[in-house]
């Protein structure tokens, strides 16, 4: 089964599951925020999403996932809007019968994530300042 | 004339200082040269700036004739994770 | 930093945090017992230990892997004892930077783990029949 | 002659029916010794079974003289995770 989120508050993880009969991997990744951007201390980050084709895109890529790797479930969320320091923008977890295969569906799944997810980061500088990450004429 | 919405996102809304724009553009007017356009309007601020293309929140390859009413973005790299 | 534990109670993850600077990466995987050992329906697992080298020998792994892979914190807790099915028998938690060097990292943690580690597997059979599992003339 | 402890987990604890013995040995015998005797207590149930052997909680590897007080396990293949 798949699902994805987006959404707009504190990511509250997925429950963990004692009660599964087949899946020996519960593999769970939590994208943090860190205090440099391109260098720069900040103060927060602001995700913006471009509202629908975000979310249809990273169900795509789950689907895809979940068709390429032998696992039993990827569960996603990302979240948009202010995130501070140290919180969870982003949380997966993929439960596969062997760790293996739910280590390559990870793996695959964040990194096409970052390549095709409409959802850009804005750096939200000490002093206020907002600028898209990664801007080169700021 | 047609009319496309572009919506604007990250360093597009950044170098166009506006998050959504009507244009009215030819009809047959492609993606590339809504592109052109676009950058001609961002007055260098989008050089070196790869831009994909979604059109109705699709991604789509190559040059791409607009229609009426269509929805387009100027995707800069992504950024999410 | 480093923390391993072996335990003979069902396992209390390691507490999440939000209040890291730098690591933008928590990596998570839970090792859980399936249903079926070597083919064969179980009731529960048993994990025995080798007292003392167990925890010496997944230690000594434990530093290893942050030599190796420029990660911050590997904290590991493997249970002993009875294990009921679809409970956690492993439980690994990698900080990083990033999250490959936190992916590579965990993949070699625990692979070298099923090498070296002595503990072995009791399969409790439905008919209470212990026996030790993938023993061949059962 | 010299005593060292033989501990036993998994299949060889299954093989021989104890977790623990004491065995008197030569004086200058090795773990290839040790591990043909526990072979031959074994009885063909530890054919094809791959051993390791840790002296004193710790891997040794090739042929090492045990001692007298040595606590020696023939490790087979773990199964932690």
């Amino acid at each position: 089964m798949v699902i994805v989120e987006i959404i707009d508050r504190p990511i509250d993880p997925f429950p963990s599951d004692d009660g599964r009969l087949e899946q020996g991997s519960e593999l769970i990744f939590n994208g943090r925020v860190r205090s440099k951007e391109n260098g720069q201390e900040i103060k927060e980050l602001e995700y913006e999403q471009y509202e629908g084709m975000a979310e249809s895109e990273l169900k795509r890529i789950a689907i895809e996932t979940a068709n390429i790797y032998p696992i039993s479930d990827l569960f996603c969320k990302h979240r948009v809007g202010t995130v501070a320091v140290g919180e969870t923008s982003l949380h997966v977890v993929i439960w596969s019968k062997h760790r293996n295969e739910g280590l390559e569906a990870i793996t695959f799944f964040i990194s096409e994530l970052k390549k095709r997810v409409p959802i850009w980061k804005w750096a939200i500088l000490k002093d206020g300042t907002k600028i898209p990450s990664e801007c080169r004429y700021h | 004339m047609i009319k496309v919405k572009l919506k604007c996102f990250s360093q597009v809304k950044y170098a166009l200082g506006t998050g959504e724009v009507i244009l009215e553009i030819e009809i047959g007017a492609t993606t590339t040269e809504l592109e052109e356009m676009v950058r001609d309007r961002a007055d260098g601020r989008l050089d070196g700036v790869g831009l994909s293309v979604a059109i109705n929140q699709q991604y789509v390859k190559g040059d791409v004739v607009l229609h009426d009413g269509d929805e387009v973005v100027l995707i800069p790299p992504v950024q999410g994770g």
